[in-house]
């Protein structure tokens, strides 16, 4: 009884984060092909842009990279990055599929990470993709690049090719998984959260790319205005989230991820002054109330219940206030902090695929109704959840998909 | 060191990027006269799909045809030359990459002389590494297309039938004498918006009436032998004792609900009832009633469990809707310090609540609300923490909501198949990526056993467990090498020299995977590896008094002539 | 009734109830005490105590060669018992085959071992006399002094005498390995006389690091009189104090060493600003 | 004379006037990951440190560790993942207690223990890892030379003539 011979058409995995990744992996050991399709130039989604990991506090590639090289090298799985669906429409008993890939101007196969493109590219386009993406290339940014090939030169395995132009392959699958995450939302029209009224005023992502280890502050925390430490850090949660305005959903991973970031900063300067402004503080997965025990008890973060009125920059000093109402005092008041992180406002990333009869079906709140019998989805763009409810939902998927059958 | 292993060494300029600092052609005149190196050139690159080719072609697929390739870190482009060698038949135990440009070239840019040293030096250890490296034999063996899965609530269930899908015979084993575990207590299932109700009617219909199903109701497990693809399973099933030979094991056995105690004056004072009792009402005659409060964390997220429990906010939620549903103009408040309804659907469920005519009112852990009545609950006081005053809300009936807690044969369960439990008790698992999978391989754990989840995600656990171990068992060849979630191939497995070994045990004790036992042999006790469990870590290698147990691709003489050749 | 008498006493009657085929003391033959195992109870008159002499790995030895149901009484130290417990630990013999008859030993010969707890956990003969910290052996003071240069001198000056006669080895009542580590090229240059001191000494030390009982057998053994016992002072002073931990006192209880931090905590790692030992400075 | 490496003597002759020698054991799954991240962005790091890769911190015997400070090397760095996130079910636990276990023998017999440098997840970065070999090398500049301890001085000794 030799291994079961793979199914005869392949299954397409849409998004290459952690649910896209456990789902073609899950696929292709069950012996399915897989066409996983990032639109970014590498696997890893937003976890692989994260710092740190809650509640293990593990780095953010240490789980991640092993599983993306077994992507890469498994047989079955066939990856396209910058990559994107362009339509989906259904044929007899099957679906085709037309997948967009950008032009990939470097080549990853033949680019030895010598760098010697950086300095002779003018407009600075040209950048590695990550400290611990795989497989490690450069990557030439395509709205930064002005084609003018003074790159191509320098490069001594001829990787760089700047006239490859942009081109779409259709495959015939059997079914297709949206694993496509979220992404962070602009919530400037909420103006009371003051967004973009202030450099020091950032949403959680941007924080954790501004303070992480490997980014450019080496995991130091200053205030973007003017890269000096700041004395005291506000984290509002549920900025844009529980919110009929904008996402009527809870994002589910803000409340821990404001613990970790609010942790980390006090774990690199312990006299920086950490609050975070929270409605309910949502700790209620494995092990993660013994984080909010721990970092509550062990490092003096100040929790104060309820959502800041207004956030806006302090008139005549520098600093931003927080006008806040306190329960215990029943009183407002306005605080100075040097920095605001918002958190909550996390849109599920929908792949832009045309009308073609079979663009997912969005529920009112804009996710991936997981109602609709054809479409199989799992992770952030179907329910917002953490890491390990998301590679549980992709294997889940992975699996209604390998037997055929309806979600 | 005579054996007969013929080294070919290929140092790659890469373009210059190596050979402007180190000077290549010293290091390749050094290794002409080596004993152990048969031929040694310099190439331009060696990673580009073309360099593979031509490479491929100048290595004999003889098995003592070794390759040390000097070029680039192997997370760099080595790791794309190796698999571009071993997609051509060659054996990547057979190459040896020492790493000249991250390691050496790069960081040593201002100082070529000694950087030109260390290459030789690197190169030294690399041969070394190449002369002294033995190669573990491989276990194959025929995974058993059976999977055990012990409990039959939501979760067991859904793994069963998932299993059935995936074509693996199951058997189902559970204490109980029926199925659906803590299903069985309740009328509805939490949330009700998303057709949890449904998948468990599929599932107990596919359980029921597969031929592939063996189910055995009320048994208890006595004993369990093996590893990942070969588990021997003893367990009494009514009055005989039954022996079953599985290829992965699914632990699904849930969680069981905490009774408050003496909090809140339960058991002494009528009107005090726990969720349970609830819901066994309204599986009965219904609960009729004009005024409700539930009260929230009772007996957890405390000092003694510091853990929430996830699950007993929806399930307030349900019991208060369906209250208000028996009696519109009810007045049902919940008292709690925070709803942990996360997501969107537990979101809206909150809402749909709040829309139903539910109060919320949150408390502080340190001002718990008070229950005052005779013999009969009448009112609640409590200090309302968002309007600082103390409310008073008469109740006729006090629901305690308490959280599910680790069954009390989870030790002796998790003892059978050498589980570790966290500080609550239940059995602990890897992280993030690997959510289900114990540190044991071919055991998995999903559902309340591993922590307390709604139906719903219970059964998605159950289908991820299930794939999981159709993707341990979906070959006919098993090797240990391969058993590694983690990665593709294990780096090595322990070897025990019988005759040397002592019997100390130190390996057993210090085994993060139990994979070392003690063997009675002729009267002395003699260690022996289960190559299955056995991950190639090398503890117990360093704790082994006289070196008796070895990683073979990385022996103790390996690392001593690395070491020497280090600063040659 | 002196120490002795009470010894042979006890020995006597165990003999004669059967208790043990055999006991393990040390009888005076032409005024030269020698180990020899008394099966007949009247030999028992010649039984001695004096001088102290370690009969641990030779109880082992004994119980190994003999047959399975020999069972084997031992007039045993205090280090006697914790060697014993140790050994057993290790598998090395099944402790139910062993009778042992405490002996606590004089205040005079803690002293001379440097022994801290000179009686077994239950003392059959002679009263429990208190323990000597080896810190306060002038002599050892020097080996352990604070300031690192006097104890690298001391050490050095000592460890250039050895002559790797591989008696600290043979002598030491845990050391049971064949082939062991220390007669092996890779780890100890063979034919280098004196020994390298860091190579063979500090192999030898690291691999009792916690199951030495502290006997003394390698300092007595040693020809050209190195304090060797006093190596393993500091780590023992370590395992205590992180751990609680002493070899030999507990049957059941492994090292520390080998098991998960969330088992055993080691205090020094889990100190929040520990991160690594750089930023922690040891200063010794 | 073949190439075959002969240790002992001549290790002697090229000790005093160059930077201390240090052996790096580093876990492939953290530290190793530091040091190629070093070499990526092309820090410059002191010479004379030799990288040997392991499975597991938890794979560094001890004896490894002394036969190193034996044949002339004067740092030895064990390099594993942070103290939650071994690979291995918390293998780099028993590295971490064993290693802090050998501490005092090297502090007993004079050999400083700060030759032993242990880290446990904090040079997974190409700037941690240079600052923490960088300042490992600091640290080994000002402590006595080891040389106390080389076969050639022990004859000295014997001889008394230091």
């Amino acid at each position: 009884m030799s291994a079961k011979p793979p199914h005869m058409k392949p299954v397409i995995v849409i998004g290459g984060g952690v649910a896209g990744i456990t789902a073609s992996l899950d696929l292709a050991r069950a012996g399915t092909a897989v066409h996983l399709v990032e639109k970014g130039p590498a696997l890893g989604g937003q976890v692989s842009a994260l710092d740190k990991l809650y509640p293990t506090d593990h780095c953010a590639f240490c789980p991640l990279w092993t599983e993306v090289r077994n992507c890469m090298l498994n047989p079955l799985i066939t990856v396209h990055t910058c990559a994107e669906i362009n339509t989906i429409t259904k044929t007899d008993g099957a679906l085709k599929v037309v997948v967009d890939e950008h032009p990939r101007y470097i080549d990853e196969n033949r680019c030895i990470s010598c760098g010697r493109c950086v300095p002779a590219c003018g407009v600075d386009a040209i950048s590695t993709l990550g400290a611990h993406a795989y497989p490690p290339s450069y990557y030439i940014y395509r709205e930064k690049c002005t084609l003018c090939g003074k790159c191509v030169d320098v490069c001594p395995t001829s990787a760089i090719d700047i006239n490859r132009k942009a081109a779409s392959s259709e495959i015939l699958a059997r079914d297709v998984i949206w694993a496509t995450g979220f992404q962070d939302y602009d919530i400037s029209p909420l103006e009371e959260y003051g967004y973009g009224t202030h450099p020091d005023i950032m949403s959680s992502l941007q924080f954790e790319e501004w303070t992480a280890e490997s980014g450019l502050n080496r995991g130091t925390v200053v205030k973007k205005q003017d890269n000096k430490q700041p004395a005291s850090i506000a984290f509002i949660q549920c900025a844009g989230a529980r919110d009929l305005r904008l996402f009527p959903y809870c994002s589910a991973v803000c409340c821990m991820h404001a613990l970790k970031q609010a942790q980390w900063v006090k774990r690199r300067n312990p006299q920086v002054q950490c609050v975070i402004f929270f409605t309910d503080m949502r700790a209620e997965g494995r092990h993660y109330y013994e984080y909010y025990l721990r970092e509550i008890g062990g490092s003096s973060i100040e929790l104060l219940r309820g959502r800041p009125g207004l956030i806006y920059p302090m008139p005549d000093e520098d600093g931003i206030a927080v006008k806040y109402e306190n329960t215990i005092t029943q009183s407002r008041q306005i605080r100075k902090f040097d920095m605001v992180v918002l958190n909550g406002a996390l849109q599920p990333s929908l792949a832009k695929s045309k009308d073609s009869g079979y663009s997912p079906i969005l529920d009112t709140e804009g996710l991936l109704s997981g109602i609709s019998p054809t479409i199989k989805s799992c992770g952030f763009c179907r329910e917002p959840m953490d890491v390990e409810a998301s590679v549980v939902q992709a294997s889940s998927a992975a699996l209604r998909v390998h037997v055929g059958e309806e979600q | 060191m005579e054996d007969n292993k013929q080294t070919r060494c290929f140092l790659c300029e890469c373009y210059g990027e190596i050979s402007d600092v180190v000077d290549l052609e010293s290091i390749r005149k050094g290794l002409e006269h080596h004993p152990r190196i048969v031929s040694c050139e310099k190439v331009k690159s060696l990673c580009l799909e073309e360099n593979i080719d031509e490479l491929a072609k100048r290595i004999p697929l003889s098995p003592e045809s070794r390759v040390l390739l000097g070029a680039c870190s192997f997370l760099a482009r080595g790791d794309a030359i190796i698999t571009g060698l071993q997609k051509r038949g060659i054996d990547p135990k057979h190459i040896e990459l020492v790493d000249l440009r991250e390691g050496c070239a790069w960081i040593h840019r201002d100082d070529p002389a000694s950087a030109t040293k260390k290459a030789g030096d690197l190169i030294n250890m690399g041969i070394a590494a190449l002369v002294q490296r033995n190669y573990s034999e491989d276990l194959t063996i025929e995974p058993k297309q059976e999977v055990l899965v012990i409990g039959a609530g939501p979760a067991g269930i859904s793994a069963a039938a998932s299993l059935v899908k995936l074509g693996i015979t199951v058997h189902l084993l559970d204490r109980a004498k029926t199925p659906g575990g803590l299903l069985n207590l309740i009328k509805k299932i939490a949330p009700e918006t998303d057709g949890t109700p449904q998948h468990v009617e599929a599932f107990l219909y596919t359980v029921g009436n597969s031929p592939l199903v063996r189910y055995y109701p009320g048994s208890r497990i006595s004993a369990v032998r093996g590893s990942a693809g070969d588990f021997t399973v003893e367990f009494t099933s009514g009055s005989d004792v039954k022996s079953i030979n599985v290829g992965a094991v699914i632990i699904a056995t849930g969680a069981r609900v905490n009774l408050p105690g003496s909090l809140y004056r339960y058991k002494e004072l009528k009107g005090v009832i726990t969720g349970i009792e609830l819901e066994r009402s309204f599986k009965g005659p219904g609960m009729k009633v004009t005024s409700a409060v539930f009260i929230q964390c009772v007996g957890v997220r405390d000092a003694d469990r510091p853990y929430c429990s996830a699950i007993c906010c929806p399930v307030s939620l349900k019991q208060a809707i369906q209250l208000l549903e028996e009696n519109p103009d009810a007045e049902v408040t919940i008292l709690h310090r925070d709803i942990m309804c996360p997501g969107s659907v537990l979101e809206d469920y909150y809402r749909k609540a709040m829309e139903a005519g539910v109060r919320f009112v949150r408390y502080d852990q340190d001002t718990p609300p008070g229950i005052l009545g005779a013999e009969q609950v009448e009112e609640i006081r409590v200090y309302d923490v968002i309007t600082g005053r103390e409310r008073r809300i008469d109740a006729e009936l006090v629901v305690l909501s308490s959280p599910l807690i680790p069954h009390d044969d989870a030790a002796r369960v998790a003892e059978l198949f050498d589980l570790n439990r966290d500080i609550h008790g239940f059995y602990e698992v890897r992280s993030l990526m690997h959510p289900l999978e114990t540190t044991k391989d071919g055991v998995l754990v999903c559902g309340s056993a591993r922590w307390p989840v709604l139906a719903r995600t219970a059964i998605l656990q159950g289908e991820a467990a299930a794939m999981k171990a159709f993707a341990l068992l979906n070959t006919d060849q098993l090797t240990a090498t391969q058993i590694s979630q983690f990665k593709e191939r294990k780096f090595s497995l322990a070897l025990v020299d019988r005759q040397a070994c002592t019997g100390c045990g130190n390996c057993v004790a210090i085994c993060p995977y139990d994979a070392c036992s003690l063997e009675a042999d002729q009267g002395a006790y003699k260690s022996t590896v289960s190559q299955m469990r056995c991950t190639g870590c090398g503890s117990c290698v360093s704790v082994c008094p006289n070196g008796s147990i070895q990683l073979p691709e990385q022996n103790a003489l390996l690392i001593g002539e690395m070491l020497k050749a280090a600063f040659s | 009734m002196s120490l002795v008498e009470d010894a042979r006493l006890k020995a006597k009657n165990a003999l004669e109830e059967g208790l043990v085929d055999g006991v393990l003391a040390l009888a005076r033959v032409e005024d030269e005490p020698y180990p020899y195992v008394f099966e007949d109870a009247a030999e028992t008159g010649m039984l001695e105590l004096e001088p102290k002499w370690l009969l641990a790995k030779l109880a082992m030895n004994i119980l190994r060669s003999s047959r399975q149901d020999y069972r084997l009484g031992i007039i045993c130290r205090g280090c006697d018992e914790r060697a014993l417990n140790e050994l057993s630990k290790r598998n090395q013999f099944d402790p139910a085959r062993l009778h042992v008859i405490g002996l606590a030993c004089s205040a005079e010969q803690a002293r001379i071992c440097l022994c801290t707890k000179p009686y077994p956990a239950s003392i059959a003969l002679g009263e429990k006399s208190e323990g000597f910290d080896p810190r306060e052996d002038e002599r050892a003071r020097m080996f352990l002094s604070d300031d690192p240069g006097t104890r690298m001198q001391h050490w050095a000056a000592e460890l250039s005498r050895c002559i790797k006669c591989y008696g600290c080895r043979n002598s030491c009542p845990i050391c049971v390995c064949e082939p062991c580590k220390l007669e092996d090229d890779l780890w100890v240059r063979r034919g280098e006389i004196p020994a390298d001191m860091v190579s063979y000494h500090l192999i030898r030390a690291f691999h009792l690091s916690d199951t030495c009982v502290a006997c003394g057998g390698c300092t007595d053994a040693c020809p050209v009189n190195i304090p060797l016992m006093l190596l393993q002072v500091a780590m023992r002073e370590t395992l205590a104090n992180n751990y609680g931990y002493e070899a030999g006192t507990d049957l059941e209880r492994l090292s520390p060493v080998l098991s998960d931090l969330t088992i055993e905590p080691c205090p020094p790692l889990m100190e929040p600003g520990w991160l690594d030992s750089l930023k922690v400075n040891h200063e010794t | 004379m073949t190439q075959e490496i002969l240790l002992s003597d001549h290790a002697e002759s090229t000790r005093h006037n160059a930077a201390p020698k240090v052996v790096v054991f580093a876990c492939k799954w953290c530290a190793l990951i530091g040091a190629d991240a070093a070499g990526k962005n092309k820090v410059q790091l002191p010479v004379n440190f030799r990288v040997i890769p392991v499975e597991c911190a938890s794979r560094v015997e001890a004896d490894a560790v002394i036969r190193a400070f034996s044949s002339g090397i004067d740092g030895v760095a064990v390099m594993g993942c942070h103290l939650g996130g071994c690979r291995y079910n918390n293998a780099n636990h028993r590295a971490a207690k064993r290693l802090e276990l050998l501490r005092p023998l090297l502090d007993t017999v004079g050999i400083d223990s700060r030759r032993l440098f242990t880290s446990f997840g904090t040079a997974h970065e190409h700037h941690q890892f240079a600052d923490v070999i960088g300042e490992f090398y600091r640290r080994l500049q000002d402590l006595p030379p080891v040389q106390a301890w080389s076969r050639s001085n022990m004859n000295d000794y014997r001889r008394g003539d230091t």
